[in-house]
């Protein structure tokens, strides 16, 4: 997030697109219901789907799925057109905003209603609301990303952003919300194909030299590594012969499982360190009993840039192991140096040295204050609640044009019905964890697919009924939910539940820079099972 | 002396009576429940923000039912404990009870009716303010019954079904909860399905509901929850004569067959 | 007699919500919301209300398991971080580092995705270290 | 003008002997009651009535056995109490109380049970229906 979870109070009005906030962001989803409720803020959703917080929006555009660009470009059409641009940010702080001017005049609103179809005046409104207010967020998260145009759906949302000044101020900003308790902080830490701490290129030799000083080794690699989707190819090709999965598990978080239980059986050798045999470690040649969150020290960082403390509550389960004592004890015993650590709190150190955007963080600190914000530069610096403020990182402000394209695989003859996946309130990613808590499954046992009540009566199926999903890379079967959440043409399967895994249908295209899969669109037909 | 004082040598000196004390803790600002055992953790004894410190009782007693303990209470945390132990959930024999009144700041937030405990209390803690009354509940009261529909319609969609108003509410403590029957409540669907689940609550409460807030206090939406409860609190006491709290003796009105004559 | 509560931070979503962990005797049994919190202000979902229940289950890993003959065999540490550091070694020095593949975790704490990044880059030579972050 | 859907819980040993003799003595009634034969008023729950309402019931009749009457001695005691406090959460809530009625009927009261039964079909039509008000 560029801005915190906090100054969203501060906000006149909330853009909320690709982001199920009440039931995957529940605290920060109620936050912005009360910020509505209690303080009038203008609340605009983008969904397909009629989430909770399109009951409660002022504005409610149901966008076809994958079309972000051209309701976003349209939206910023009309208010260029509107004079709402703010032309004293634009002309300070940015670069590149005339070419995405022209480009945004082809999105005028009627060829926006074709691609996307929201309705003219709809998108009207929603142009003036988000333009006219003093500040204005956006929020988003996985509805925006997880597309092959998943970068220029930000490029767009950032466009937008900036071509109204809503930036580098609180209650504006570009808001994703990470959907992993510490996805920001594996990205913050390196846990990139690019990247060592901090976002510092592995590409640039001037990095590389300093992290091999640290490290006290030579010969790191300068060449950009494999994502997580190209290591799958890559293992079921031959390439990589062996793989190390600590607390992860692609068989049921990535695109097309079916694909990747084959890539993952190829490999000469897979260990997997884990709390519970997931469905990627019953492959493995290997496992390694890790320990929960409960078991150890540590810290987490939130989706606003927030490090705050894990604390032990309880000895590790078993013969069980923090991970970070695995780590060290494995290095240690391959031989490696600098893996004799006491405590997190001197691998905090470390870090801290090192990764210039964490170099003011600190067990100490953290304990007293309980919480610090990145960029924390010193141990002076109490951290930086809102990003960007009068100058971009960069320098200026940059804006791409960026131009809709359909999604990798659009619904045709064979298989009629748009697919989109994503979680529920009930149950977190893979499930291995939630499926494992008796009340969360207790309220959501098993796997289910959300049809329209006319696609339904079609298909001659009702509520609670099988039916047979089916896709080019598999099939599967789930109860349907008979709502009106979803419009025609479009169902959504949550991907939790391994006996009716919604990966197995997904499409692995990927967006090119970003390498992030297409899980909001692919094409399916349905059966009555 | 002030109150933080006052309170801990009231602890310090039940610790030597009693195997362990259960009051607030503060570490570095963040305040929690605990089981207060040694003198020398008194330094990290806390008095805000509070917490359903009968809950904790509950659940210690459940492991150790004859161990003698001590319990700091707030007025509605003594209300809370009789309603409890009239439903064998607590046990007070082996039960001391240091009493501690709420500033007129605490009883205002809280629309407390009575911000002090006076009925189990082996020792007093804080001066006696006076009761705030209810303003929301009687806002709500004078509202047509269709501006209540709305009013509530639009509280309760904004319910997240986190269990929360439950789960803070130390009267809620079945084993199995109806809110979690899929005959009463559709699971796995949020909001939940209005009237249900906010209104079984509603039901569920009646006669149980002490006014503690704990429900408020923990809902991530602010539903203004107690307010309802508060006015079937009233109407209880009008239909049967029964105020939750106030009397060990006194037996529920749901829980007892109706003398034939009424 | 032992009850405390352990000041921590959520596993699920990225929010960022604190939460309590309860400690009877050396387990834990339930989860409270921490007051007073800037994010989680005394509030929390039905996730976070249920942290706690997967902590203890039956489910959960206590040994390190080796597979023999396509079944799962416990074994001891020290046998499998031989077995993991020789064949990694072994495929490092026959088909370079590139031929390794790491996934580290958004679940896993800032300390531990750091270390398994530095072991990564620093002592098998390759960048090929990701996480789930698109996913 | 709307046709009312209304469901009477009715006790299987007064209320619905007495719905009963009102069909063989061939009182009319209105036919928008629809009776549902339970084994004592006693046993209709606050749980019961509201899931009857949100299932689309534009009022609920509950129809007990008068006291001293009750075949389980003192079932229609809890009936006597639990009605009334749903009543007036129903009320506080924003549903009109008169939706919910609570009377006694007996074997022998045919005429009274079709009198309450018109009486009450009467009162739920002047009220919007419940599909409305539960949007």
């Amino acid at each position: 997030m560029t801005n915190s979870v906090l100054d969203l109070e501060e906000a006149d009005c909330i853009l909320i697109t690709g982001s199920n906030t009440t039931e995957q962001h529940p605290i920060i989803g109620t936050r912005i219901l009360r910020a509505h409720e209690e303080r009038g803020a203008k609340l605009i959703v983008a969904d397909p789907r009629r989430i909770q917080m399109a009951i409660h929006a002022d504005l409610w555009l149901r966008q076809r799925p994958g079309s972000d660009v051209a309701w976003l470009n349209g939206m910023m059409n009309i208010i260029i057109n509107e004079s709402l641009a703010d032309e004293e940010f634009i002309a300070n702080r940015t670069e590149g905003f005339e070419e995405v001017k022209e480009a945004v005049a082809r999105y005028t609103p009627d060829v926006v209603e074709r691609i996307s179809g929201i309705p003219q005046e709809e998108l009207r409104q929603a142009a003036l609301m988000y333009g006219q207010a003093e500040r204005a967020a956006i929020v988003y998260a996985m509805g925006i990303t997880q597309h092959t145009s998943g970068v220029d759906h930000v490029k767009a949302c950032a466009n937008l952003a900036m071509i109204t000044g809503n930036l580098g101020r609180a209650g504006t900003g570009v808001n994703p919300l990470r959907g992993q308790n510490n996805v920001q902080g594996a990205c913050d830490m390196g846990a990139l194909v690019n990247v060592y701490p901090g976002y510092q290129v592995v590409t640039n030799p001037e990095f590389t030299q300093k992290f091999e000083e640290a490290w006290g080794v030579t010969g790191c690699s300068d060449k950009v590594g494999l994502t997580v989707t190209e290591m799958i190819d890559a293992a079921e090709r031959g390439e990589v012969k062996a793989m190390y999965i600590m607390g992860e598990n692609p068989v049921l978080s990535d695109p097309d499982s079916n694909h990747v239980i084959e890539a993952l059986q190829a490999l000469d050798l897979l260990v997997v360190q884990d709390i519970f045999l997931t469905e990627t470690a019953e492959l493995a040649d290997v496992v390694l009993p890790g320990c929960s969150y409960a078991e150890k020290d540590g810290t987490f960082t939130g989706t606003d840039r927030r490090v705050q403390l894990v604390r032990q509550a309880v000895p590790p389960i078993g013969d069980s192991k923090a991970d970070w004592v695995i780590i060290c004890e494995l290095a240690q015993r391959m031989g490696a140096r600098g893996f004799d650590y006491a405590s997190p709190a001197q691998i905090m150190e470390e870090i801290a040295s090192l990764t210039p955007i964490y170099a003011g963080v600190s067990y100490q600190r953290l304990e007293e204050q309980g919480f610090l914000q990145w960029p924390c530069r010193t141990a002076e610096d109490v951290g930086t609640p809102y990003l960007h403020e009068g100058q971009f990182t960069r320098g200026l402000g940059k804006m791409h044009v960026v131009e809709y394209q359909d999604p990798a695989e659009m619904p045709d003859d064979e298989y009629p019905f748009m697919l989109t996946t994503g979680r529920n309130m009930f149950h977190f990613h893979t499930g291995s964890m939630t499926r494992r808590s008796a009340k969360l499954e207790q309220e959501s046992p098993e796997g289910y697919v959300e049809v329209n009540p006319e696609d339904a009566a079609e298909l001659g199926v009702s509520d609670g009924e099988q039916v047979k999903l089916l896709s080019r890379r598999g099939e599967i079967q789930a109860k349907a939910w008979v709502t009106d959440r979803v419009p025609r043409g479009l169902v959504f399967a949550p991907f939790h539940y391994a006996e009716a895994a919604a990966n197995v249908l997904t499409n692995p295209a990927l967006d090119p820079q970003a390498k992030i899969p297409e899980y909001k669109v692919c094409a399916v037909r349905l059966e009555a099972a | 002396m002030n109150r933080l004082e006052a309170l801990r040598n009231a602890v310090g000196e039940l610790l030597d009576k009693v195997e362990g004390v259960i009051a607030l803790r503060n570490k570095s600002g963040h305040v929690a429940p605990h089981l207060f055992r040694e003198r020398e953790e008194l330094n990290g004894l806390g008095l805000s923000p509070k917490y359903p410190l009968p809950a904790t009782l509950r659940l210690i007693q459940n492991e150790y039912p004859e161990a003698k303990l001590g319990i700091v209470c707030r007025g509605c945390e003594e209300r809370g404990l009789i309603e409890m132990a009239k439903r064998n959930q607590v046990e007070l024999g082996n039960v001391t009870v240091i009493g501690l009144a709420c500033t007129a700041d605490e009883a205002e937030e809280c629309r407390c009716a009575k911000p002090y405990p006076s009925v189990l209390v082996d020792a007093h803690v804080g001066e006696r303010t006076e009761p705030v009354p209810d303003r929301v509940a009687e806002e709500l009261r004078q509202k047509e019954v269709a501006e209540r529909l709305s009013f509530w319609r639009s509280q309760f969609d904004k319910c997240i079904k986190c269990y929360a108003c439950r789960n803070a509410c130390p009267q809620c403590f079945c084993p199995e909860c109806t809110l979690e029957e899929e005959l009463w409540v559709e699971r796995g669907r949020v909001p939940p399905p209005f009237p249900s689940f906010h209104l079984i609550r509603a039901m569920h409460t009646a006669g149980k509901c002490v006014g503690c807030r704990e429900c408020e206090l923990s809902c991530p939406a602010h539903i203004p929850m107690t307010a309802l409860y508060a006015l079937i609190r009233q109407e209880m006491g009008e239909m049967f004569g029964y105020e939750p709290g106030v009397d060990l003796e006194d037996q529920p009105p749901l829980v007892l067959p109706m003398e034939v004559e009424i | 007699m032992e009850y405390r509560n352990v000041l921590t931070t959520c596993p699920y979503c990225g929010t960022g919500c604190a939460l309590y962990l309860q400690v009877l005797d050396g387990s834990v049994v339930g989860t409270l919301p921490v007051k007073g919190h800037p994010i989680s202000e005394g509030a929390l979902c039905i996730k976070g209300w249920n942290a706690h229940g997967f902590i203890h289950h039956a489910d959960r890993l206590t040994k390190p398991l080796i597979r023999e003959q396509g079944q799962f065999r416990e074994a001891g540490w020290d046998e499998a971080y031989n077995l993991i550091a020789d064949r990694f070694s072994s495929f490092k020095s026959d088909f370079g580092p590139d031929s390794l593949a790491v996934l580290s975790s958004a679940k896993c704490t800032n300390e531990e995705n750091y270390l398994l990044q530095k072991f990564t880059r620093a002592f098998l030579g390759t960048n090929n270290v990701d996480h789930c972050a698109r996913l | 003008m709307y046709e009312p859907k209304i469901i009477a819980y009715a006790c299987t040993y007064c209320s619905y002997p007495g719905a009963d003799l009102a069909g063989t003595s061939r009182i009319k009634y209105s036919p928008n009651v629809n009776i549902i034969r339970v084994l004592c008023s006693g046993r209709v729950s606050a749980e019961l009535i509201l899931r009857t309402f949100r299932e689309g019931a534009d009022g609920v009749l509950v129809l007990g056995c008068h006291f001293g009457d009750c075949h389980f001695i003192n079932g229609n005691h809890r009936t006597a109490k639990r009605v009334p406090i749903l009543q007036r959460i129903l009320e506080f809530s924003g549903i009109e109380p008169e939706r919910l009625r609570l009377e006694w009927i007996s074997a022998s009261e045919g005429e009274r049970f079709a009198h309450v039964v018109d009486e009450f079909t009467d009162t739920v039509q002047q009220l919007p229906p419940m599909r409305q008000v539960l949007g």
